[in-house]
């Protein structure tokens, strides 16, 4: 419904509004400005990319792309809790982005139930990379935002399209 | 040593106006009094009072009762005395307290601010009970709002305050939540009429931030300047209206409406009324419900 | 699935300007890296350099080692990168801190206020360390102040405030108690001089209250005034000092000591420099220590 893609829409751009204040957070407190000199440690700690293939121009379809978004988000809000106890000054963003993701999840699922394709039960979360040390929860943090504000592109790109 | 005498109010908190039945039983091993003491009752500062009826209980104790018709204070001490020399020896003492069960709270509002991401609500409480009340913002997040599911989230607000704050992770956003406020003393309790909102439809959108730009056009009568959304807000499509007034006693208000959020230069001419003109700009959610943001303070310009 | 890489610093707390020893130990198991792999260092956000020397651990790790010789910065950020493609890898990140121990706090001194019953203690902290350092003010009760008997009382003050507050039920009042202040930070601490005082020697005493009367006596120059002291301090005897001036540009003030702290009426005669003149008063604790409270605000009277 309009109503759906709209409200999409605006809370896609407020994840990316607060997934950017996170990076720049992380960045002027740590000096973790370059996400793609992390990826090596993104490999070690398996920190994952949600696809969003189904989302892409050649193969929209609203059912898979809505699953997949749905997914992604998930996982998205998965790892950023994972890094809960970051630190102090960047704990306020991080919630703040963690609980916008979680509402976005929520609204897309909510859309899938109303267009009666929401599997019977809510997904369950995959194993979550540990971190053992704060520079590991920074640097995972850099990434993880990183790897959401391209997944985001891609979602608003298909929004507008269903739109 | 068990005390002379000992009140007993039934009930002890009673709506203003109602009468309240007292008893007072003095013991018969209390030492230093007559076998039968005349027990006598005082109301707050009033004078002293016989009871209506004093009689030997089976234990021995003598038991007065007596029957405030109508307790026409808030909140009052009731002594129980027997006479000592020429003057009255206290036995025991209770407090009354009277009031009124709370009227439904009304005029419950809310509104989300962005600048701490809180849902704000706030309410008339009604008419004063006299008498401590509670008051609690209640709350659940449900897709539409029939069903109750999920827990009811209590919202308590800080003493003698007619609002709470719901912070940002007990909120739902773009989700339909139903609120309502519960007052409740010990004469009854009540709740307001119940609200449903989605937070994100009552954000509190503060005004644009207006700039004077240098007029390019050489043509007279000509002034520009350039707006952006206020910060937290810029994730919202919104549109804007533009109300400019000469500085001049009574002039009127042109009105520009259907504005977009931010405009990096903007150009009004035709203003020959006066050396100076004002400018306010205010802005509101498009496409989705929303509140008009106040209007910005006012910016002056000299036209050229 | 073990880090790549790992920074170890030794000490991680450094004097400004002292050297710091740091090593990068890169595992042989790192998928995706060569096995040699450059060690490269960068602090902060200065170019990438190589370490001072880079060898292989038994377990067949790279370690590379490097000597910052002087640390300038009160905080930084040390990081072990390696080449990939034609930019780096951060293997690991480890923050520098340099400052100073911390100086003795000095200046401390202490009021004790009747208002809220609790004893302030304030001191100068000292020069930056530019380290978290922790304030104590530390104190206890022992009538003689040479013995350390009983617990000692830790007031801990809010962030970055250089004085705190003994309440009331923590204070042995009339008897003799040691207060100094501790700092410490991970470079060392410190304490300052130690005070020796009880608490009612050091009372904040408020001016009196001054009130005019109207003049008895007909003759000319002359004034009424009376005085009470300042509630909360009634049960200290005190004496007062009055002080008067006509209101003229320049004129000198003439002092009248050793008054009682209350006084229903006082006369005061010979004024007939100026028509309105400004009376002022403050006390001091009589025959046991004290301090003189400030003086009053100005009364202006009319002498007849």
């Amino acid at each position: 419904s309009v109503l759906f893609l709209l409200k999409s829409l605006e809370q896609v751009r407020k994840i990316q509004a607060s997934s950017s204040a996170l990076l720049e957070q992380l960045c002027a407190t740590y000096k973790l400005c370059h996400p793609e000199e992390l990826v090596l440690l993104g490999h070690s700690l398996g920190i994952p990319k949600a696809p969003l293939r189904g989302c892409s121009s050649q193969a929209l379809q609203q059912t898979k792309c809505l699953s997949q978004l749905h997914r992604g988000l998930f996982l998205y809000q998965g790892l950023l809790q994972a890094l809960a106890g970051i630190s102090p000054e960047v704990a306020p963003t991080l919630e703040m982005l963690q609980l916008d993701v979680a509402n976005f999840a929520t609204t897309v699922w909510q859309q899938m139930d109303s267009l009666g394709v929401a599997p019977a039960a809510q997904p369950t979360q995959s194993t979550m990379p540990t971190f053992t040390s704060a520079f590991q929860r920074r640097a995972g943090g850099v990434l993880a935002t990183s790897y959401l504000l391209s997944f985001l592109e891609m979602a608003h790109h298909a929004l507008q399209r269903l739109a | 040593m068990l005390s002379c005498g000992h009140i007993r109010i039934s009930p002890p908190i009673v709506r203003l106006g109602d009468p309240v039945l007292a008893s007072c039983t003095v013991s018969p091993n209390c030492s230093k009094l007559d076998q039968q003491p005349k027990i006598l009752w005082r109301l707050q500062d009033e004078p002293v009072q016989p009871g209506d009826r004093q009689h030997r209980l089976p234990d021995g104790s003598q038991e007065s009762l007596i029957t405030l018709p109508h307790l026409n204070y808030t909140q009052a001490f009731l002594f129980c005395l027997v006479p000592w020399d020429n003057s009255f020896q206290v036995l025991d003492q209770a407090e009354l307290l009277a009031g009124y069960p709370p009227a439904s709270p009304s005029n419950l509002s809310c509104l989300m601010y962005l600048s701490n991401n809180s849902l704000v609500c706030q309410w008339e409480p009604g008419p004063e009970t006299h008498l401590p009340t509670n008051f609690i913002l209640k709350s659940y997040s449900r897709a539409d709002c029939q069903y109750q599911e999920g827990t009811i989230l209590n919202c308590v607000p800080k003493k003698r305050q007619s609002n709470c704050s719901i912070p940002r992770k007990h909120l739902l956003l773009y989700q339909n939540m139903v609120i309502w406020v519960q007052a409740e003393n010990m004469l009854g309790s009540s709740e307001s009429p119940k609200l449903c909102l989605d937070p994100m439809d009552v954000v509190k959108l503060e005004p644009p931030v207006l700039r004077a730009l240098d007029a390019a056009s050489g043509q007279p009568g000509c002034l520009r300047l350039s707006w952006k959304p206020w910060k937290p807000s810029e994730f919202m499509e919104q549109e804007c209206e533009l109300r400019y007034q000469p500085q001049l006693e009574g002039a009127n208000c042109t009105l520009v409406s259907h504005l977009p959020s931010s405009q990096n230069q903007f150009e009004l001419c035709g203003l020959h009324q006066a050396p100076v003109y004002t400018l306010q700009m205010r802005c509101i959610r498009s496409s989705l419900p929303g509140l008009w943001s106040s209007w910005s303070p006012g910016l002056q310009l000299r036209p050229t």
